[in-house]
């Protein structure tokens, strides 16, 4: 198990920035998730972890080692490619084989820990295909294998699922987290994909503009995101942001859209703020309440569980999640939003109040 | 249905032109290569296989094929080689790339004929500026030991470029992360190479092997400028001897028998190739 | 948007379409445009002397037949070309030219192939007898002649009478002494080349190694007319050219690839004590401002101890296309081109050896040309090549052996050998 | 190897290449503004004092103008009627899908391969049969069926890359075959139709067998024959030589420069994909 530790990492391509400072510490056994939109640089990250770029300036340890200067077959990691990046003229038995055939192992050896692996992670039956006979699913086994049967110091994913469709990146998701726990390697998981990074990791940090937005444990990014980018991108689907005014301090009473609300009074306020809530966070009743406010129904989805349904008020839309079930397109409804559960942010520096 | 009888009409001018001016010729010469037919004097006459038994006591015929394959197997292994190591060096990106590939596709592109006219004049002995910049006096193309290996290092350099290009074209299909994964599994540069670049390049590697060696098999333009075959035939190829005699001295019946050589030279390579492709 | 793009390039096509057919038949227009005039055409190799000395000579013709225009047209450099495009035109039965100028060894295979218009009436018997017997041997063929000799050509040896003179020795007269005259004089001057010739593989080495062979007593054919080229003579002859620049290192390896103007370019500059070549080098090395002029001398090759000099017999012959449109035009051509004024002409102003042995008597050309008029011996005795109609075939086996024998590839016995086994199954090929 | 001796180390390459590739070419244009008399000293390298008299007398001299209109509409025709003959056949086979398509392609492919030594005699003869030596349609025909076989192969692949929903759509719309073929297909794949359409004309600009067989006179004579079979009294004219070479090698330069890209596509269009 290692410690990774990266200090005030920058990386410039050709006179862009994409990487403007990071500092992390990531503790031996974590599974940490770099978690972004695409060109946020979380993937250069990982590859300056794996050293394949270099990093303008900064340093990276392992274990209090500095490795930066280490090309990457002397920092003893693991990587799982996107693409997987199988090499389709070897069996599925000489690609797990490669990390150790390349390390020049004893013949049993090799046999030994190749079948140990493939039937960790299922593909006994397949050794001797070709990658191409393969299907999605059993590609991904055959990379994660390849990266397991190196026992490296640290495993790095570079959305490994994401060319999976959305039922095996589930199931593969699951085998990822058991297989971590049975190894407990220190894990640095790239995606862009929130959910994944909420149900995989213990620690997430999310990435935008080349800079890390807020770093924690996954359900703390989703109660109190740090600022506003951190709330629209965590929680599916977003979070609703409108304008909201002070109306009172004392008690706090602010408006959103002409909705009165109270909040509690341990809060930080301003005179404009940005008023987000999650669509779970809004209470809706198709029987009017003095409590309530009318809205219309634009668009229901139902999903089964529950539904998501768009209702527009005051020339406003609102994404809502309701448990109702009798909810129709142009119907009218009623709607509150629950006062604890709404986010502020300034509206100039997009922080959290 | 309709699509596919309809499909036939399209392909119809071009079987048509392929057959008149390809196929039937061949069937034409093999014809003409059983006969002792000799145009200035108006002699034809049905021989059978007699051309063909006297290929195998004719020396210059022999050694036109020796000279072709020492060719063939010389330049298309330099070519191949020299054009990997460009690929290889030339493969990541740089500014100016379009220039320097026009550049280097400047070779491929000028006439044959143009380059082995520059060559001629670059290897002259008295005012040739290889002597020249060498500090030596090698009689090039009249030395019956240099004037094949001169024809085969101009042949080099007009095609490498050639070569390197496909091979890279080849090099940058293969997904970058292969490298980067083998790399993050510990392999070194040179294992990369062995284990990764050169297995999944195979085909393209055979792809350019089989133009280049049929291209060089053939070879005509070059060394007909060049030295027209001497000093001593020690560069005439099958070619050249097959032109030789063909419109020289216009015997059209043992001429056609050598061109019939060719062609089925051409075949066996091409044949050969093509098995190690569809492995 | 895709239409007019697709227009203006079906008009392209179709407007190329129409340069390409105008193209093919512009030229079979012109000549048949004019019905008082014929126009015949002239092809010939380059001449020395630019272009517009033989124009101004092809003027007057027109101006004395003012129903007649001439075009000349010039051939590639090597005869070996001239020779393949003759043959694939007259094969072909191309009337696109009337008289054509041919080289010596040619004039028997292109009439056996019924190329060429007989002679015999312009070009009677008692006129033949005043030209060299070489040139109007080599234009009979089965009695008849074929082509009437231009202009002629013999090997001789230049040499850089200076240096000689420098070092007091004699003009050599057998190849021995030329080796150690050079060997000797190499040893003293720095940078020079003893004896440079024409060694590439091409006709011209043929014409140098029979010389050789001549003067050592040997030659390809028997008196009795039988294709000989194995015998001792002839081994010795090979032997000795490939001695001259692998033992005795008096020739530079470069002679393998000479053609004529590259060792007249060496001797030229001065870097040369001794050099084979045809007479017209003469005048290039007398020129104003030449690095040799007054330097040079000339005379007949040397030959092997105890035999007798031998020059190749080489020249320019005219002859009429059998497949011309205007044969009476293209004939008054060759008549005029051929007659004593022409010859006289071109021998005074160009530095063209006439064929005529009268010729040499003239007093005009004696002044202007004494050098040419020195040469008569040399041309009486110059000798053919073998005259056969296979000659370009036989030709065809000689370059590359010869070429093998003195790189020293072959030795000379077994190049000689492969030439007899070559040469008899091409002759075998009319027999039967 | 440290990053910056590899950089160092590609550079040092790049450089060598570079040379390697231009400077033949480069003394070929210098030997053009020789003087002759200059041409048998070196050094100096560089000419003392050029001239452009061996421009002048390539043209002056000999009927070079002619000829390169010659070479000019020989490649032009040849790379209109291949690639006009060769789309159909390649919409054919890529769209339309004839049984027995894959066949002829392999047939295409063989065809490809032939030496062209083997086919100059019998085409010689019939050429001559039809009355067409010297002449430029007699070059036109042969390097259009001799470069059928790349044009084939290169625009079969771009047809192939074009979606097939665009042909079924215009199909739905009412199209007849030919009507998609040239007014969807051949726009479409106009960027593969220019690549092979330079491919054809460097091939048909740069032939020589055949022109030096098929021609004899100025009428038909290219400029590849020009140069092989220049004509001196016994001399090579190498200034002049240069000259000439480095005027007919303008358009290939041209060509190179200005769509390298194309064709380096066109090239491994078919080396590559497969």
């Amino acid at each position: 198990m290692t410690k990774v530790e990266l200090k005030g990492i920058r990386k410039s391509f050709d006179g862009t920035e994409v990487i403007k400072g990071v500092d992390l510490l990531i503790e031996k056994g974590e599974f940490f998730t770099f978690l972004g939109p695409s060109g946020c640089g979380k993937s250069t990250l990982l590859n300056i972890v794996a050293g394949l770029e270099e990093p303008t300036t900064g340093r990276i340890y392992f274990d209090d080692r500095d490795v930066t200067d280490l090309p990457p077959p002397q920092r003893d990691v693991a990587m799982v490619f996107q693409s997987y990046a199988l090499y389709p003229h070897m069996s599925v038995f000489e690609n797990i084989a490669f990390p150790l055939r390349v390390r020049k192992e004893s013949h049993h050896v090799v046999e030994e820990e190749v079948r140990k692996v493939a039937a960790l992670v299922g593909l006994e039956r397949h050794l001797a295909k070709r990658p191409s006979q393969l299907s999605g699913g059993e590609r991904q086994r055959v990379a994660l294998g390849r990266a397991i049967v190196r026992r490296p110091r640290v495993f790095l994913m570079d959305e490994p699922l994401s060319n999976l469709d959305a039922r095996l990146r589930i199931t593969m998701r699951t085998e990822l987290k058991r297989l971590h726990r049975e190894l407990s390697i220190t894990t640095i998981y790239v995606t862009h994909d929130q959910e994944e990074a909420m149900s995989l990791s213990d620690r997430v940090a999310v990435f935008h503009g080349g800079r890390i937005q807020q770093c924690g444990p996954a359900i703390e990014l989703y109660r109190r995101p740090a600022n506003l980018f951190v709330a629209r991108f965590i929680g599916s689907p977003p979070m609703n942001v409108m304008e909201a005014r002070l109306v009172s301090r004392m008690p706090p009473v602010v408006d959103v859209k002409g909705i009165r609300v109270e909040l509690a009074r341990d809060r930080e306020f301003k005179d404009r703020m940005l008023a987000g809530i999650r669509p779970e966070d809004v209470e809706l009743s198709s029987t009017p309440s003095p409590s309530m406010v009318e809205a219309v129904v634009d668009v229901a989805e139902p999903l089964g569980v529950y539904q998501l349904v768009e209702i527009v008020y005051n020339g406003s839309r609102l994404m809502v999640r309701t448990e109702l079930e009798d909810i129709r397109a142009g119907q009218r409804v009623y709607f509150k939003l629950i006062p604890e559960r709404i986010h502020l942010f300034d509206p100039q520096t997009e922080r959290r109040l | 249905m309709k699509d596919r009888r309809e499909g036939y009409r399209f392909l119809l001018p071009a079987a048509v032109v392929l057959l008149f001016v390809t196929v039937y010729p061949l069937f034409y010469v093999f014809w003409l290569s059983l006969h002792r037919r000799h145009l200035i004097f108006d002699i034809s006459r049905f021989s059978g296989l007699e051309n063909y038994a006297f290929l195998l006591q004719d020396e210059r015929f022999l050694r036109a094929l020796w000279n072709t394959v020492y060719f063939t197997v010389l330049s298309v292994g330099l070519e191949l080689v020299l054009g990997m190591v460009v690929a290889l060096s030339l493969q990541r990106a740089f500014s100016g790339r379009g220039i320097v590939r026009a550049l280097v596709l400047l070779p491929w592109a000028l006439p044959t004929v143009v380059s082995a006219r520059m060559w001629e004049w670059m290897y002259n002995t008295d005012f040739g500026i290889i002597n020249y910049l060498l500090g030596v006096d090698v009689n090039w193309l009249g030395s019956p030991f240099w004037a094949l290996n001169a024809a085969v290092l101009m042949d080099v350099w007009k095609t490498t470029p050639f070569v390197a290009l496909i091979l890279m074209a080849g090099l940058q299909v293969i997904p970058r992360e292969l490298y980067r994964s083998a790399m993050v599994d510990g392999a070194g540069s040179l294992y990369i190479f062995w284990r990764i670049t050169l297995p999944l390049l195979k085909p393209v590697i055979l792809v350019v092997l089989l133009f280049r060696t049929i291209d060089a098999f053939r070879v005509f333009d070059a060394i007909y400028v060049l030295t027209g075959g001497g000093p001593a035939n020690t560069t005439e190829t099958l070619s050249i001897y097959a032109y030789k005699v063909l419109f020289q001295t216009l015997q059209f019946g043992y001429g056609s028998t050598i061109a019939m050589v060719v062609f089925l030279c051409v075949g066996f390579i091409s044949v050969f190739y093509v098995r190690l492709l569809s492995r | 948007m895709p239409r007019k793009p697709r227009k203006r390039l079906l008009k392209l096509a179709s407007l190329l379409f129409l340069l390409a057919v105008a193209l093919t038949s512009c030229q079979t227009e012109k000549r048949e445009a004019t019905e008082e005039t014929v126009t015949i055409v002239f092809k010939h190799g380059k001449l020395a002397g630019g272009p517009e000395a033989l124009r101004a000579i092809l003027a007057r013709f027109e101006a004395e037949n003012p129903d007649i225009k001439v075009k000349d047209e010039v051939l590639p450099a090597s005869t070996d070309e001239q020779h393949q495009f003759y043959v694939i035109n007259l094969e072909a039965g191309s009337p696109e030219f009337d008289v054509l100028s041919m080289d010596v060894i040619w004039v028997e295979e292109f009439a056996r192939a019924g190329w060429l218009r007989p002679l015999d009436g312009i070009f009677p018997p008692e006129e033949r007898e005043d030209f060299f017997a070489g040139p109007i041997s080599a234009v009979t063929y089965q009695g008849s002649v074929y082509a009437i000799p231009w202009y002629i050509d013999a090997g001789l040896l230049y040499y850089r009478k200076d240096l000689l003179e420098k070092y007091s020795m004699p003009v050599p007269r057998t190849w021995q002494e030329l080796v150690s005259t050079a060997k000797l004089i190499m040893e003293k001057e720095k940078d020079i080349y003893g004896f440079i010739w024409q060694g590439k593989q091409y006709e011209g080495l043929v014409c140098n190694v029979m010389e050789y062979m001549w003067s050592r007593g040997g030659g390809l054919i028997d008196e009795d007319g039988r294709f000989n080229a194995l015998k001792k003579e002839n081994i010795e002859a090979l032997q000795f050219i490939y001695d001259l620049i692998h033992t005795y290192r008096v020739s530079p390896p470069l002679v393998t690839t000479a053609m004529e103007e590259t060792t007249r370019h060496i001797f030229g500059s001065g870097r040369a004590i001794f050099m084979r070549n045809w007479p017209y080098a003469w005048k290039i090395f007398e020129r104003e401002g030449s690095a040799v002029k007054g330097k040079v001398g000339v005379t007949v090759l040397p030959a092997f101890e105890g035999y007798s000099s031998a020059a190749t017999l080489g020249g320019w012959q005219l002859g009429v296309n059998r497949y011309s449109p205007h044969p009476e035009a293209a004939e008054r051509l060759v008549r005029y081109l051929t007659s004593y004024e022409v010859q006289k002409e071109m021998s005074i102003k160009m530095g063209y050896r006439p064929p005529r042995r009268s010729l040499y008597e003239d007093e005009e050309l004696r002044r202007a040309q004494p050098f040419i008029v020195e040469l008569y011996p040399v041309f009486e005795r110059a000798r053919p090549r073998p005259e056969t109609p296979y000659y370009m075939m036989i030709t065809q086996v000689l370059q590359p052996e010869f070429s093998a024998a003195i790189t020293g590839l072959k030795s000379p016995e077994e190049a000689l050998r492969s030439i007899q086994r070559q040469v008899e199954y091409i002759l075998k090929l009319e027999e039967r | 190897m440290s990053r910056t001796l590899k950089k160092a180390l590609n550079w040092l390459v790049l450089c060598v290449v570079v040379l390697w590739s231009v400077a033949p070419f480069v003394w070929q244009i210098i030997t053009s503004f020789k003087p002759s008399a200059e041409l048998a000293t070196l050094p100096p390298l560089l000419p003392a004092s050029p001239t452009l008299d061996n421009y002048i007398s390539v043209f002056s001299d000999r009927p070079f103008g002619r000829i390169i209109l010659n070479s000019l509409v020989v490649a032009s025709l040849t790379t209109v009627l291949s690639i006009l003959v060769g789309s159909l056949a390649a919409f054919g086979l890529a769209v339309l899908k004839p049984r027995g398509g894959y066949l002829f392609l392999g047939f295409v492919l063989t065809v490809s391969m032939f030496p062209p030594i083997s086919t100059v005699s019998p085409l010689y003869i019939i050429i001559r049969e039809l009355g067409l030596r010297d002449t430029v349609l007699a070059l036109i025909i042969t390097y259009t069926t001799f470069s059928l076989p790349l044009t084939i192969w290169i625009l079969t692949n771009f047809f192939r890359s074009i979606p097939r929903e665009l042909y079924l759509s215009a199909r739905v719309d009412g199209c007849t075959s030919f009507q998609i073929f040239y007014r969807i297909f051949l726009p479409v794949a106009a960027p593969g139709l220019f690549a092979t359409a330079i491919l054809v004309f460097i091939f048909a600009w740069n032939e020589f067998l055949f022109a030096l067989t098929f021609t004899s006179t100025v009428r038909a004579r290219t400029v590849p024959v020009e140069i092989a079979l220049f004509p001196g009294v016994h001399e090579m004219p190498w200034a002049e030589i240069a000259a000439a070479s480095v005027i007919v090698t303008v358009p290939v330069v041209l060509l190179v420069f200005l769509f390298q890209r194309r064709i380096i596509e066109g090239l491994t269009a078919g080396a590559v994909k497969r």
